[in-house]
C-alpha cells in the first residue's frame, strides 16, 4: 500500500494493529506501583458484606476456616515446620491481591466484580491481616503504599545450589 | 523353561481382557473391520491420567520411548480447560512495542515455523515428595510431566513483528482460561528460544495443553508454558502476579522465599520396575526417563544396591536437549531385597542430588522444584515401592 | 495493513467453527471443565484419514512436525483390522530353528528394548500417480505414508532366543489378520535392524497399526512390516507368497517384473501449499516432508519456477535415518503463476528423480515404488493444483 | 532349574517351547516345491462346482468378469499399456495358489475350505487360464510340477536404477 516505510517492508505484515478498545478489553494486569488500577474505591465495611455474600463460602467466614486457601494469619510461621502462606503472612504486594481477585475470583465467576468490590475485598482482606486499619479507604492512590509485612521475604534464584558427590 | 525369569511386563504395557465379542478367537478366520477416518486405541488398554480437580498424572509405567500420547500428556489448569473458538481467538501484543498487534491464529501459522521435542514438567512434579516418601505409583510421583513434538512459531518473530522497545525487560504472559494464568517472564531469556506453538504431537494442540496456542519455555518449568495464551504484555519489571510471589515460589528453612525459578533442573526417574509393580527373579529392564531444563542429558547411571555402586545406563538416542531421555538397564534380579535408583548428569556436568544433599540445602517446605533422586525398592517377593534413603 | 500476504494458513490447520455453546464468548469469564483420564482433540478440529475399503490415507495437509497422531496413521489392511485379545495373542516361532517357541506378549515386552522414529511407506504410496497427475491433495497423492516412534524388541533378540540355524536365509513373517498376511524377507538383512514393536507413539500400537504386534523394518515398503504378527518361519527360499509374486512386484515395460523391491527410495514432497489449498500473495512458507529408506536425508531442494532454479530448503533438527525429515523454504509469492518443486536427496547420494528420469526408465506400470518429485502449480489466483512437468 | 544348559543359561529364558500342536495350527504356507501341502485331491470338475458356489459371485462366473479380482486370462499383456495381471498370466508358481486360496479366500471366510476343495479350486483356476489339461488330478506330488507360463517373468531389483542429474 503507499505509504508503507522500509522497516515495514521487512516484517512479515502479518496481524492487525491493536486498537484502543482492543487493549482497554483485556488490559487487567496491576504492577507493584499500581499501573492498572481503576478509578473505584473501597472500604474494609464495604468489603466485609461482598466478602460474606461472595467469598466466604469458600474461604471461611473469617478467611482462615476453608475449604479452599486460607487468607488471613499464619505471621510469623515461614520458618517453622508447619509455614502457613497467607495474604499477611506470605504476599510481598497489596497490589497483587487487586489483580488477583478481579481477574480469578469469585472462582466461579472470574472477572465479575467491580472496582468497587474489589477494592473493597482488598480492604476488608488487608484488615483481617493486621496490615491496614478499619478505617482505610482503598483506591488507586492508597492501595500501592500499602507495606506488606512480608514485602523482602523473597530471594533469586541462586542455583544451581546443591553439592553432589559421588 | 525360564531359567532367567520375569519382569513387571503386564504392569508395563497394561491391558483389561477385551469384552470378548471383541476378540475373535482367531482372527485369521473373521473379515476385520473397516479403515476409519480418525483412530481410537484398543479397546483393552485402559493406561490413564489419575484426575484431580485442578490437575491430571501421566501413567509413566505404562509408556514407552519417549513421546507421550497427547491423551494422556499431565494436565495443570488453574480454572479448568475453557471452550475456545479458534476462529475467534486473538493474541494481543502490547506494552513497551512500538506497534500493538493482534494476531489470528491463521496469521500465526503463517510465520516461519519451527518444530522441537521439548518436556514439560510441573514445577511440582513429585513436590509431595518433600515431606518423604509419598507417592505410591511413578505415575503420583511424577507424573506432572510429559513430552511432545511441539510445532510454532519463535516468540522472537512475533515480537519482532511488534518491535521491542529498548527498555522492555520482563513480558507477561496471559491466558485465556478463568484463571486468566499469568506469568511475568525475563524478556531476553525468552526471546533466546520461546515457542508460541499451535501444534503438538503433529495435529492441533490438545485443548487441555493450551489449544489452540500455548507458550512453550523450553526447560522451563510448566506454568510460564501459559496455555491458551492471549495477551503479551512488554514491560520493565516483573508484574508481581499471584502466581509469582503466593505460588511458585520455593519456601527456604530461614522463612525466605525463593521467586523466579524457571529452570528444572535434571532429574531422572526409574519408571520400570516401579512402584505398584512386581517382578520375578531373572533378566529385568530397568527403564526410566532423565532430562533437564539446562540442555541434554550427559548420562544417566542406575544403582541396584541403593546408591553404593552405580553402573553406566544406555541412553536412546537422539538424546535431545530439554526432552525426555529414555534410559534402559539390563539387571538380573535374584530375589534378594534390593534398592533401585537412577540418577543423571547434564551437559553443564550437574549431577542429580540425593535426597539427603538437596533437604540439606532447602529443608522441606519447597513444594516446587524437588528433583532428588527416586529410591524404590524391590522387596523379596519381588514387590516395589518408594522408599526413603 | 500486510505489505507482504498471506499463506493458505486455514488449510494448513483446518477447523470447523466449534458448536457455539462449546466455545465461551470470553472464556475467562467460565470456569472450564476438569482434568479427564484419557483426552480428545478439540471438537472443531477435523482433519481426517480418507478411508476407503482397503486403506486410508494420513491428512499431511493438516499436520506438522514429523510425529503422525496415531489416530491419523495411514491404514492398509487386506481384510480388515482384526480384533485381537492380547492376552491370548502369541508369536511362533519355528522352522530352521534350534528350539521353536512361542512367545506372549508379556514375554516378549521383558525383553532388552528400544525405541525407533521412522517412517513407514506403503509401496503403493503415490502409486496412481505413475499414470500421470492424478490425486487432488496431498493426501491423495502422498497419504499412505506416516511416522511414529516405534518401541519393542530386536527382531534378533527374539530369534536368538530361538537359535538361527545355519542354513536359514529367509523368514516368513505372517500376521493374525484375515488375510494371515504373509511376506518373505531376507534373514540377513531384517536381523540387521528390524524391531518386533509392541508401541507407538508411547502407547500400545494402534489396532490399525498391527497391536498388540507388529514386525518393523527401517525404511522399506509398508507391507513388509507385518501388522499383527503371529508367525515367524526360517527357510532357506522365498516362500513365495501371493504377496511378493501377484502383488508388490513391478512390471517393467519389456514384461518382466522386478521382485523383492524393498527398499522406499528416496523422495520428498511440498505438504504446504499443496494441491486443493490457496495462497494469496506474500510471504509464504513451503512445507514439506522428506525420507529416505536407505537412511538419513542429506539435503532437500525446493524450486518455485518448475524446476530451472533450485534453493536449499532448511531441515528440521534432528535428522533421523528412515525417518520423515521436514522442511521448510521461505518464499515470496508476488501472484504469478508458478510450479513449486522439492527435490531430495539422501546420505547415499541418491537423488530423488524427475517424473521423466523415472518413467524413461520404468514405463508407467509399476503400480508400487513411485518416487518422483511432485509438482503443484500455483495459479494466478493462488489455487494449487497437480500437475505434470 | 537343574540340568540347565550353559547355553540355555546365556539367552534370556523367555517363551515357551512351541509344540507340535502349536506348528501344525499355523503353519499353513506352501512352497514352491509343495512343503506344507497337506493331504487331498481336486479335478478340474470338483473345482468348477465349489468355484460357482464360493468364487463366481466376487470373480465372476468364468473368472473374468470381476467384480473383484480377474483370475484368468491376459496373456501376452504384460509389455502392453494396458497389462493384465491374472493367474495365468502372472503368476510364477502353482503353489502359490494352493497357499492363497486356503489362507485368504474366500474373502469373507478365509481358512474355512478343506484341502479337496483348495486343490479342486486350483485346478479349476488352472485349467481355466490353459496350463492344465481338464482331466488332469491335483495334489501334493502335481502341483508342484505345473509350470506357470510366466515363470522366469521375475527379475532381481536393479535399483538404484534412475539417473538424477541437475
Ligand atoms: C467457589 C469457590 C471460591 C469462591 C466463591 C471464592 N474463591 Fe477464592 N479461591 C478459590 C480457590 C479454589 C482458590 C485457589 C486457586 C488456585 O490455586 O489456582 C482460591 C484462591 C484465592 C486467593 C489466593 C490465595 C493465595 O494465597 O494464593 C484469594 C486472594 C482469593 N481466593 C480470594 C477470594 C475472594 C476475594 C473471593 C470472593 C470475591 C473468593 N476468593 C471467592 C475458591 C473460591
Ligand atoms: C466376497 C468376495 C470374494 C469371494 C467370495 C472370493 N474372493 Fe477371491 N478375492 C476377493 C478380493 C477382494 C481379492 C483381493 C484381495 C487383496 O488384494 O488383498 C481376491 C483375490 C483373490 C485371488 C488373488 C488374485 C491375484 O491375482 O492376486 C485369488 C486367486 C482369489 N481371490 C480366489 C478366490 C477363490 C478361489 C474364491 C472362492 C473360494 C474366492 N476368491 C472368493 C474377493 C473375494
Ligand atoms: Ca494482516
Ligand atoms: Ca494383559
Ligand atoms: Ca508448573
Ligand atoms: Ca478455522
Ligand atoms: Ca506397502
Ligand atoms: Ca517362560
Ligand atoms: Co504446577
Ligand atoms: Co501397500
Amino acid at each position: 500500500p503507499p505509504g508503507i516505510s522500509m522497516a515495514e517492508e521487512a516484517r512479515y505484515g502479518f496481524g492487525q494493529p491493536a486498537t484502543e478498545a482492543d487493549i482497554k478489553a483485556w488490559n487487567i494486569d496491576i504492577t507493584p506501583t499500581g499501573e492498572g488500577l481503576p478509578p473505584g474505591r473501597g472500604t474494609v465495611r464495604q468489603g466485609a458484606a461482598v466478602y460474606s455474600n461472595k467469598c466466604a463460602a469458600c474461604h471461611g467466614p473469617t478467611g482462615t476456616e476453608g475449604p479452599k486457601d486460607r487468607l488471613v494469619g499464619g505471621h510469623g510461621s515461614l520458618a517453622t515446620e508447619h509455614p502457613v502462606k497467607t495474604i499477611g503472612s506470605y504476599w510481598p504486594y497489596a497490589t497483587t491481591l487487586y489483580d488477583y481477585i478481579f481477574r480469578a475470583m469469585p472462582f466461579t465467576a472470574p472477572q465479575s466484580l467491580t472496582a468497587d468490590e474489589v477494592y473493597s475485598l482488598v480492604a476488608w482482606l488487608l484488615h483481617q491481616n493486621g496490615i491496614i486499619p478499619a478505617t482505610m479507604v482503598v483506591d488507586a492512590q492508597t492501595l500501592p503504599n500499602v507495606t506488606m509485612p512480608n514485602r523482602d521475604g523473597f530471594v533469586a534464584d541462586p542455583r544451581p545450589d546443591v553439592e553432589s558427590r559421588e | 523353561v525360564s531359567s532367567i525369569g520375569t519382569t513387571a511386563a503386564s504392569l508395563i504395557a497394561p491391558s483389561l481382557l477385551p469384552a470378548e465379542e471383541l476378540a475373535a478367537l482367531d482372527p485369521t478366520a473373521v473379515p476385520g473391520h473397516a479403515p476409519s477416518p480418525y483412530g481410537s486405541r484398543a479397546p483393552g488398554e485402559t493406561a490413564h491420567r489419575l484426575p484431580t480437580a485442578t490437575h491430571s498424572l501421566t501413567p509413566h509405567h505404562a509408556l514407552h520411548g519417549i513421546i507421550t500420547p497427547s491423551a494422556l500428556h499431565f494436565e495443570r489448569h488453574h480454572n479448568g480447560v475453557p471452550s475456545i473458538n479458534p476462529d475467534r481467538h486473538r493474541l494481543l501484543i502490547h506494552g513497551l512495542v512500538d506497534r500493538p498487534l493482534t494476531f489470528s491464529m491463521n496469521d500465526l501459522t503463517r510465520f516461519p515455523s519451527i518444530t522441537r521435542t521439548l518436556f514439560i514438567e510441573c514445577s511440582g512434579n513429585s513436590g509431595k515428595e518433600w515431606k518423604g516418601p509419598t507417592g505410591t505409583t511413578v505415575q503420583e510421583t511424577h507424573g506432572l510431566m510429559s513430552t511432545s513434538e511441539w510445532t510454532g512459531v519463535p516468540l522472537s518473530t512475533v515480537l519482532a513483528e511488534a518491535g521491542i522497545k529498548p527498555d522492555a525487560a520482563w513480558v507477561l504472559a496471559e491466558g485465556s482460561d478463568a484463571a486468566a494464568m499469568t506469568r511475568s517472564l525475563p524478556l531476553a531469556a525468552v526471546v533466546k528460544d520461546a515457542l508460541l506453538c499451535y501444534a503438538q504431537n503433529g495435529e492441533a494442540l490438545r485443548p487441555e495443553q493450551g489449544y489452540p496456542l500455548r507458550l512453550v519455555i523450553p526447560g522451563w518449568e510448566g506454568n510460564t508454558c501459559i496455555k491458551w495464551v492471549r495477551r503479551l504484555k512488554l514491560g520493565t519489571a516483573p508484574f508481581m502476579t499471584r502466581e509469582e510471589t503466593s505460588r511458585y515460589t520455593d519456601l527456604m528453612p530461614d522463612g525466605t522465599a525463593r521467586q523466579f525459578t524457571f529452570v528444572m533442573e535434571a532429574k531422572s526417574v526409574i519408571t520400570s520396575p516401579s512402584g505398584g509393580q512386581q517382578i520375578t527373579p531373572g533378566f529385568v529392564e530397568i527403564r526410566g526417563l532423565a532430562w533437564s531444563g539446562r540442555g541434554k542429558i550427559a548420562k544417566v547411571e542406575v544403582s541396584a544396591d541403593g546408591g553404593l555402586t552405580w553402573r553406566t545406563a544406555q541412553l536412546q538416542e537422539p538424546v535431545l536437549p530439554y526432552c525426555h531421555t529414555r534410559f534402559r538397564y539390563g539387571w538380573r534380579w535374584h530375589g534378594d531385597e534390593a534398592i533401585i535408583q537412577s540418577r543423571c548428569i547434564d551437559e553443564t556436568g550437574y549431577i542429580q542430588p540425593s535426597r539427603a544433599a538437596l533437604i540439606t540445602v532447602r529443608g522441606t517446605n519447597s513444594v516446587y522444584h524437588y528433583n532428588a533422586i527416586q529410591s524404590w525398592k524391590v522387596g523379596g517377593d519381588g514387590k516395589v515401592t518408594n522408599v526413603e534413603m
